[in-house]
């Protein structure tokens, strides 16, 4: 199975994202250049988080632009699991791909340091391998989580299952509903504002994210077994 | 040369945790007959003539790029030049 | 503006001016001795930011010889961006500590986050990639509106800046005391891992080479102030009034990125980014360096904004700017580079062999200078010093013994000072995890980030203790430095070497150029002992607020190296049943200690002994054991003394856990001197020979599950007794609490 | 109550990163006629009718809060609004 990680000018957990997926995952993982125009050759898309371009303006708001949008939106209509971590769950929203924007979080400063989730539904290609209900431990580290949506978004949210992760115990951000990831109504694509590739290695605190990338990887295995 | 003022706010329904503080931060300053803020963005652009029209282009940037609809709304003046 | 505006060389001479750019009459008739002309307003400018101290260090060069650079692991010693030291695999570490003071004072939150900014590129100048980034920073007490807003804007300068480019800030210090009421500190320093073949140095060679410009254009950012104050220029200055400087992170994420790509090429001859006096000190310093001249044609430099001067662009601050030289046909190559993140590589001029940095604006040859006038012949001065009176009076003062009533509230009071509460407030804004190295992150001794690649990490850690200096220059300097030491050693480093930040009063008074040496003595002394030696710094003098310094405050920046991923060790206790030792034995030293700061308002008598050799042969042992793999956590004793040491330890473990000690001897030496060199170590029982073999130390007591801190007496009477929730909730709420009750 | 509308904008010579990187996103959206792009802050406050100089208490306002003196300028404009 083949990741791309997408680079944007100002990304910075690329680098992460590529070694949870080559370190620990051990599966192909290659970086993807922001003007690139197709990903064809790759079986999941990740949105790495960072500052691209700056946040200046608002968060993704101009990364959305970029080339490698066009054909990131083709492979999630082709089904691929896309996942968008932070800035990139910030990119797919301002990209139209997940629905709602984030606020600046409610104590106006920027957070960093692990926190608790609730995997509210574990029967997406992403979160297969948590127990539903497990609560996890991942860190975050952003300025702009502060996920709203109105009022009949939030009720298909509910309905379609598509809140992930919620936040467990405190609400670090004042985010809507405590979410803290969603999918699409299709269920392959997850933007997430916690970071599961600082989650993968016990030395640095944690490991839990491990198993979301794990989910991707079984889920692949599962629809590609006939014609692998 | 246009000069073209966009103003981007938060749509009323969207709680504004950063005017939420700064009325706070009034109060605490003693302006208590302050009821309300909200924050939003000033945008000056400097618009070359071009044979498309203003309006349009400057509704288009709004809409695209200088505002997200999903929480904010936008509106903007335009205001002819001198050219420098 | 237009030239003709500027007043003529005549004009420079006869009025003055270059006084108001910071020359005395003395330096000006150097220079034009050295010309053999008068220069022009341009050239003043370019000496007089050439000259200053923070560019020249003339006032400092003579006390910084004293300090020890050299050692078998060291690469690049002081002079250049950063310093770099080996630690094997064919890897080194390269780092650098500044100050941003006055900046930061100004404007806290620009001033901060273009603090950070300049660190980085002198890091990733050498070719080195940034990997973690400190910052140490000191306060007025959180009393006042204004320090308030200054501390609270400082750190979201530094979250802003760092966590943007994608560096984790992931550790440093903070002080509040009066003496910095006025004169805020603010000081960071950035760590990156470079391999020995690509280390770059800022050096111009090769006749005919290009000089390349990139980066963020040029404005009217920082330039000295008092220049538009002149008569003649009144009209016009208001809307030419230097502006702040402001940072843009992403522009620099893009110049770090294209910069470490750039390196890898050999068409790049020498890089140095624009630091202080932007395009003056990087043309000047390179070519001086390299043993050649720099000609740059200014109208090609790209500017922000419209009809700047000659004297402007290279007075220029403006940040995210770097200058190259790359040979000669090769351009292309390097704009290639630059172009990939959307930066353009100018070129801008070209390296000439006659030594001289000639600048042409219009068609005109508008400065013309030899470059060892600039750099390597700055003037130096050996400024008078004297022993302050102040300083006689406290070591005259018999030793001040405290009072204590209630052990309990003392405890909660000194963990509820700013200095010792928790810093959390401070670090939970800095991604401190970016990057995925970050092992241990704030709130232990020191940070522990891993080298990818290796089964190696650093230990990081900046460290002083302006009381004690103030109180003692020389002892304080040895401790600065011990105490870094201790913190990397805790956390199972060994310390390697260090770069500092001298932040000081004016040298123009003997009292301060006191200060300053006997700091600098007593700082080269324990390098010596620890061999540890300086590896680059900063100099940061005339700290001042009305005519009152603040305190003499040389800021240690240590690196360490844990050789084995399994060797890295934490304060805080881990386990029920692990018992707990106590290195070292307390004396009754409570001169400027936070306890003598607690109960009397202010510090004063004698600062507490250090004895270099007992230090380094602790150190050997403790690290000694957490190599062996025989111990469970180590801390060392600072402000608050054994008391509030143990309260760290025992708070930073999980939920649950408790600790009690029995304490022997005098109580109050025992629970609250800041005797030096002494450690808290709690080990697993069955290792508790094998330690005891390898370290010299006294069993206390163990860790319990009972969630309380207790303390008692030889007598088994309770002298401490509190539950570790309350401690920490006191420990956690008191910065938070301050801030919040203010604004 | 009075509608206080406060305008925020970074001085003349002042660095922009923000209006700066959309100006680029603008021109790779091929509105390359936008000359140049500044980003400020726009306010919107609602003040209740008191005693003191509503003039005077909201250049106080920007001048301690609101704005930073240091890099921006700021301007504001009063409305009488009707009661809510
Ligand atoms: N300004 C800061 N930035 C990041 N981390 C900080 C800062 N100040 C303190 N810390 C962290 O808090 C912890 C305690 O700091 P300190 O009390 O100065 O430790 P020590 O006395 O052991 O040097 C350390 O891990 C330190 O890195
Ligand atoms: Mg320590």
């Amino acid at each position: 199975m083949k990741f791309a990680v997408i680079v944007f000018p100002g990304s910075n957990c690329d680098v992460d994202m590529y070694h949870a997926v080559a370190d620990e995952l051990g599966e192909e993982v290659e970086y993807v250049w922001h003007d690139e125009e197709n990903l064809d050759r790759f079986d999941a898309i990740l949105l790495p988080g960072g500052f691209s371009y700056g946040d200046y303006l608002r968060s993704g708001a101009i990364a959305r632009f970029s080339k490698v949008m066009a054909a990131v939106k083709q492979a999630a209509e082709a089904g691929k699991p896309v996942l968008g971590v932070c800035n990139g769950f910030q990119i797919l929203l301002e990209a139209g791909l997940l629905p709602g924007a984030m606020r600046r979080n409610q104590g106006l400063k920027f957070i960093c340091r692990p926190v608790q989730l609730v995997v509210e539904n574990n029967e997406t290609m992403f979160t297969s391998a948590y127990d539903k209900g497990e609560v996890i431990t991942i860190p975050i580290a952003h300025g702009e989580g502060n996920y709203y949506c109105d009022e009949q978004t939030l009720k298909r949210l509910v309905e379609n299952r598509q809140i992930v992760f919620r936040y467990h115990g405190e609400n670090p951000n004042g985010s809507l509903a405590e979410i803290a990831g969603i999918v699409n109504e299709r269920g392959n694509v997850l933007g997430m504002m916690p970071h599961p590739e600082r989650a993968v290695d016990a030395l640095l605190g944690s490991a839990d994210g491990l198993k979301l990338f794990r989910s991707i990887v079984n889920y692949w295995r599962e629809t590609h077994v006939v014609t692998a | 040369m246009y000069k073209v003022k966009v103003y981007v706010t938060l749509r009323e329904s969207v709680l504004d945790p950063q005017g939420t503080a700064v009325k706070g931060a009034l109060h605490s300053l003693s302006y208590t007959e302050v009821k309300d803020v909200r924050i939003g963005k000033f945008m000056e652009l400097v618009i070359e003539k071009s044979d498309r029209d203003l309006d349009e282009m400057v509704r288009d940037m709004c809409e695209k790029l200088l505002s997200n609809p999903v929480i904010e709304d936008y509106r903007y003046e335009i205001e002819e030049a001198v050219a420098r | 503006m237009s030239l003709l505006l500027e007043p003529s060389a005549a004009m420079v001479k006869e009025q003055k001016l270059y006084r108001e750019m910071g020359l005395t009459d003395e330096e000006f008739a150097r220079i034009e001795a050295m010309l053999g002309r008068l220069p022009n307003y341009t050239e003043t400018g370019i000496f007089a930011v050439m000259w200053s101290e923070h560019c020249s260090y003339k006032n400092s060069k003579p006390v910084l010889k004293k300090f020890p650079t050299d050692g078998p692991h060291v690469l690049q010693g002081p002079g250049e961006g950063a310093g770099i030291v080996d630690i094997g695999d064919g890897l080194a570490v390269a780092f650098k500590i500044e100050s941003h003071n006055h900046p930061s004072a100004i404007e806290p939150y620009q001033g901060a986050a273009t603090g950070v900014g300049g660190i980085i590129r002198d890091v990733f100048s050498m070719g080195a990639r940034p990997i973690a980034l400190l910052n140490s920073l000191r306060f007025g007490e959180l009393t006042s509106p204004r320090v308030n807003y200054l501390f609270e804007h400082v750190v979201a300068g530094i979250a802003g800046y760092g966590n943007c480019v994608g560096i984790p800030t992931v550790g440093g210090e903070v002080q509040f005391d009066p003496a910095y009421e006025g004169n805020p500190l603010v000081n960071a320093m950035c760590v990156g891992i470079i391999r020995h073949e690509d280390i770059q140095r800022g050096i111009a060679t090769g006749v005919g080479n290009t000089v390349m410009y990139v980066g963020a254009k040029t404005g009217r950012d920082g330039i000295h102030g008092a220049t538009f104050a002149s008569e003649e220029l009144s009209e016009q200055s208001e809307a030419k009034r230097p502006a702040v400087q402001v940072g843009d992170p992403f522009m620099e994420k893009l110049l770090l990125e294209a910069c470490l790509e750039a390196v890898k090429s050999d068409a790049l001859v020498g890089i140095q980014d624009m630091g202080a006096a932007g395009l003056t000190s990087s043309s000047a310093e390179m070519a001086s360096k390299g043993g050649f001249g720099i000609e740059m044609n200014l109208d090609l430099v790209p500017q922000r904004e419209a009809g700047m001067t000659p004297y402007e662009m290279m007075l220029s601050e403006s940040q995210e700017r770097m200058l190259l030289v790359v040979k000669q046909g090769r351009e292309d190559e390097i704009a290639a580079i630059f172009a990939k993140y959307g930066l353009e590589a100018k070129a801008i001029g070209k390296v000439t062999d006659d030594r001289m940095l000639r600048l042409f604006f219009h068609g005109e040859v508008v400065a013309e200078i030899p470059v060892d006038a600039l750099a390597k012949d700055a003037p130096v001065y050996h400024k008078p010093s004297a022993e302050p009176a102040y300083y006689r009076e406290f070591q005259a003062m018999p030793p001040y013994i405290p009072h204590i009533e209630d052990y309990n509230q003392t405890l909660l009071g000194l963990l509820a000072q700013p200095t010792i509460a928790s810093k959390e407030w401070v670090y939970d804004q800095y991604d401190y995890m970016v990057r995925t190295n970050t092992v241990v992150a704030p709130g232990s001794d020191a940070a522990v980030v891993r080298i990818r690649g290796t089964n190696k990490a650093l230990a990081l850690t900046t460290d002083c203790n302006s009381r004690y200096v103030y109180l003692d220059p020389e002892t304080g300097g040895k401790i600065a430095v011990a105490e870094a030491a201790r913190n990397v050693v805790c956390s199972g480093a060994k310390p390697l070497a260090i770069t500092d930040c001298l932040n000081f009063g004016s040298p123009e008074k003997p009292d301060i150029f006191w200060q300053l040496e006997k700091a600098v003595d007593g700082m080269s002394e324990a390098c010596r002992a620890l061999e540890t030696p300086v590896v680059s710094g900063n100099v940061s003098l005339y700290n001042e607020t009305n005519g009152e310094a603040v305190y003499p405050t040389p800021v240690v920046g240590m690196v360490g190296l844990i050789e084995d991923l399994s060797h890295i060790t934490t304060q805080s206790f881990k386990q029920t049943g692990d018992l707990i030792y106590v290195i070292g034995e307390a004396k009754p030293e409570f001169g400027g200690s936070e306890l003598q700061k607690f109960l009397e308002g202010r510090i004063f008598g004698k600062a507490p002994e250090i004895d270099l050799k007992v230090e380094a042969s602790r150190q050997r042992q403790l690290l000694a054991a957490i190599r062996a793999g025989v111990v469970a956590s180590a801390h060392d004793v600072a402000e608050g003394g054994l008391a509030v040491a143990l309260a760290e330890c025992v708070m930073g473990g999980a939920s649950g856990l408790g600790a009690k000690v029995t304490i022997r001897g005098d109580l109050i030496s025992e629970l609250f001197s800041e005797t030096q060199s002494r450690f808290v170590v709690s080990v697993k029982k069955e290792h508790q020979e094998a330690f005891e073999q390898l370290v010299e130390a006294k069993r206390i007591g163990e860790v319990t599950d009972d969630g309380t801190f207790t303390v008692n007496g030889e007598q088994g009477e309770t002298i401490i007794r509190l539950s570790v929730d309350d401690l920490r909730n006191v420990w956690k709420g008191a910065i938070p609490c301050l801030l919040k009750s203010k604004d």
